[in-house]
């Protein structure tokens, strides 16, 4: 660990706020990337049961 | 290859019988060119420097408002699926067209250019520069255009949406026109440029037809 | 497309099964019509008449299965919308749609086929100006001027009076005599010999 | 060979096989993504001209380099749909390109970042962050044709083909606008020279750029296997699940 302590981790020498700003937005890509197809999966699996209860099974 | 010139003629025929849709984008070409200096000021310095690009956008935009018309026409009266289904080859159909479309828009837009290179304040070796990188420009934007409109035929706002599709590959195009007037400007020559451009223009003489006439195959699978 | 069959069979579709937007219009339609027969597709409206004969003139493509031509191009295809330009002539649509099949025809052969279809007088009118029955006769002179085996006509006798469809019904006969094929989608009852019936449930 | 190429090319072949290796996938997804993030952000030296904010190299990379191979095997996809009509390959078409243009605009927005520590405004017309941008309409235009031909059969082709078109001139508007750069700025640093980078400054990088690839992957086989349900839910083998 190259820094001495949290803070200095925290400020890193002033560019702190980009480093921190531009992971942050990452982790917000990376999770919207994630947790949305889960809930479209979960939306199709309930259309599904809806459209196979009104044709009726195969 | 009468058919190449019998779909020219045909184009041509239809476009002089309805002169809006052609004379339509022409003028907004005009318009958009004479507010740059109404909005950004009748400075010499300032004006000859943006003039090639305004003028290259302006052409660019105004190839993209006339680019539609070229088969949506076709399309809504049912003549495109005679085409498709003729015993003659859609390519070379397709080619027609768009020469047709071209010389009634680019084309003409090249002519004029050296008119509105003045009215920039534009020096003679630019106006010229303007012009043959013009010639050479719009054509490819024409076919590379005509395969946006391809795809959106049908589509109800068809128009913007071809916007969005081929602006992005008009950009070679655009830079490689706008340096060309700016070295021409300098004195430099500019040899260069109007190769790369020919050499743009070649490649989608090659490629674009083949995409226009399997998007045309596409959009009229509905 | 171009695919030799033995025989006089002029087209073999094989298990045709087509799906719009989640509704399925037919499924494992299968068929085959010999040199000289016709077929009459009826259905009710939406029920994929129209699909079915554009799948079979090539211009529809999203399906599964197969369809079989003997035939070097494209069947001489009528849709719903008549195919002529608004802004040209009758004479000049028809020089176009002659330019299309590589004929190159003389003026009084387009003439005489629009007098076949009753439009005489009507050669240098802009089809624009034209009524709606005038302009699908327009489109429907093609089957007197252009030479192609197979036709694939879409609802070919509406908007045309009732003199109209029997000169219409005379040509189809003539065709299907010269080994010619034809499908038609129409509910009307029309006196064609060597017909089938395709009847499109749903 | 072409056996497995066409296994995998029915859907529900597919859909099996990523169930199976899915959670594998996310698992080694995420650790290389933690190990490369705690190891660029804490470990890495700082740059002697940048200071920390070089750190955000290690997102800005990676994710442009997804953003452009992202486009590639979207439009690979949408050539083997044109060519061979496989109906998964429609799907995967139309499931890498939110995925894409996500990842493009995260590295035009940390390229943005990145640049005003250095220069002191949020963007700059650097040649590879332009390319970004152009690479970003790109997947616009997929996306916009693909929702404006929503109720059409022939929507997948149609973007297939927009794909492929676009792929054609992904390395011309590359090369014209690089060439554009330098025309109009030759010395200042750019972005886009890799400056010769010690070990353990790439190292990392390696590891965030295959994290990123692996997260991709996943993240786009799980779109596609919702997006199978929906498009199957009128076979057997969907119902029955």
């Amino acid at each position: 660990m190259i820094f001495e302590s949290f803070g200095a981790f925290m400020h890193m020498g002033g560019h702190g706020q980009f480093v921190w700003c531009a992971y942050g937005i990452a982790t917000l890509v990376i999770a919207y990337n994630v947790i949305q197809p889960i809930l479209m999966r979960r939306k199709v699996i309930a259309l599904n049961k809806q459209r196979i209860a009104r044709e009726g099974k195969l | 290859m009468n058919i190449l010139l019998a779909t020219i003629r045909r184009d041509l025929l239809l476009h002089f019988r309805q002169p809006a849709d052609i004379l339509n984008p022409l003028v907004f070409f005009l318009i958009v060119i004479s507010l740059f200096p109404l909005g950004i000021g009748p400075s010499e310095a300032v004006l000859s420097s943006i003039a090639a690009g305004v003028i290259w956008v302006a052409v660019l935009l105004a190839t993209l408002l006339s680019i539609d018309v070229m088969l949506k026409g076709d399309f809504d009266d049912g003549t495109l699926e005679q085409i498709a289904l003729g015993k003659q080859s859609l390519l070379v159909v397709v080619f027609g067209k768009v020469i047709s479309q071209w010389l009634v828009s680019g084309f003409l837009m090249a002519l004029m250019s050296p008119l509105f290179a003045m009215m920039f304040y534009v020096n003679t070796e630019g106006m010229i520069a303007i012009a043959v990188g013009l010639l050479l420009g719009t054509p490819t934007m024409t076919l590379i255009g005509s395969i946006g409109a391809a795809l959106t035929l049908g589509l109800k706002k068809g128009g913007v949406l071809i916007a969005i599709l081929v602006l992005p590959l008009y950009i070679p195009v655009l830079i490689l026109g706008t340096a060309m007037v700016e070295s021409a400007v300098f004195g430099h020559s500019y040899t260069g440029h109007a190769l790369w451009l020919a050499a743009l223009l070649v490649l989608s003489i090659g490629f674009a037809p083949l995409a226009t006439q399997m998007s045309i195959r596409i959009s009229l699978s509905q | 497309m171009v695919i030799q069959l033995l025989g006089s069979c002029m087209l073999q579709a094989k298990k045709i099964t087509c799906k719009r937007d989640h509704r399925v219009l037919f499924e494992e339609l299968s068929f085959s019509l010999d040199r000289g027969s016709a077929l009459q597709v009826c259905g009710i409206n939406g029920a994929g008449k129209s699909t079915l004969l554009r799948i079979l003139a090539g211009l529809y493509e999203e399906f599964d299965g197969e369809v079989e031509w003997d035939l070097e191009d494209y069947p001489l295809f009528s849709g719903h919308r008549a195919g002529v330009k608004d802004l040209m002539t009758a004479r000049e649509n028809l020089l176009w749609a002659a330019n299309l099949y590589g004929q190159n025809v003389s003026r009084d052969e387009i003439d005489e086929a629009l007098s076949q279809v009753s439009l005489n007088g009507f050669e240098t009118v802009a089809c624009g100006a034209m009524s709606e029955g005038q302009r699908r006769r327009v489109g429907l002179a093609r089957l007197y001027l252009l030479d192609n085996p197979v036709w694939i006509l879409d609802e070919p006798f509406t908007a045309i009076d009732t003199d109209g469809v029997l000169r219409i019904t005379q040509r189809i006969n003539e065709h299907l005599a010269g080994d010619g094929v034809v499908v038609f989608a129409s509910h009307l009852e029309v006196s064609i010999e060597n017909m089938q019936k395709l009847e499109l449930a749903r | 060979m072409w056996g497995w190429f066409h296994r995998l090319g029915s859907p529900k072949s597919f859909y099996e096989i990523s169930g199976f290796l899915l959670p594998a996938m996310f698992a080694l997804a995420g650790v290389l993504l933690v190990t490369g993030t705690v190891w660029a952000l804490g470990f890495v030296p700082q740059d002697y001209q940048q200071g920390h904010s070089v750190r955000i190299m290690y997102i800005h990379v990676p994710a442009a380099i997804l953003a452009q191979s992202g486009y590639m095997m979207m439009a690979a996809a949408g050539a083997v749909f044109l060519i061979w009509r496989i109906k998964l390959a429609d799907i995967a078409l139309q499931c890498a390109a939110p995925i894409g243009a996500t990842l493009t605009f995260l590295a035009l927005v940390t390229g943005a970042i990145w640049g005003k520590p250095t220069w002191g405004t949020l963007w700059v017309w650097d040649a590879r962050l332009t390319s970004t941008l152009i690479l970003f309409f790109l997947y616009v235009g997929v996306i916009a044709l693909r929702s404006a031909m929503d109720g059409r059969e022939s929507a997948g082709r149609a973007t297939a083909m927009l794909a492929v078109v676009g792929l054609i001139n992904l390395p011309i508007i590359k090369y014209s606008v690089d060439w554009w750069f330098t025309l109009h700025q030759p010395s200042s640093f750019s972005l886009t020279e890799k400056p010769s980078m010690p070990i353990e400054m790439w190292l990392p990088l390696l590891v965030m750029v295959l994290g990123f690839y692996l997260f991709f992957f996943s993240v786009w086989a799980v779109r596609i296997r919702t997006e199978i349900l929906n498009r199957e839910y009128g076979t057997q083998w969907v119902q029955s699940l």
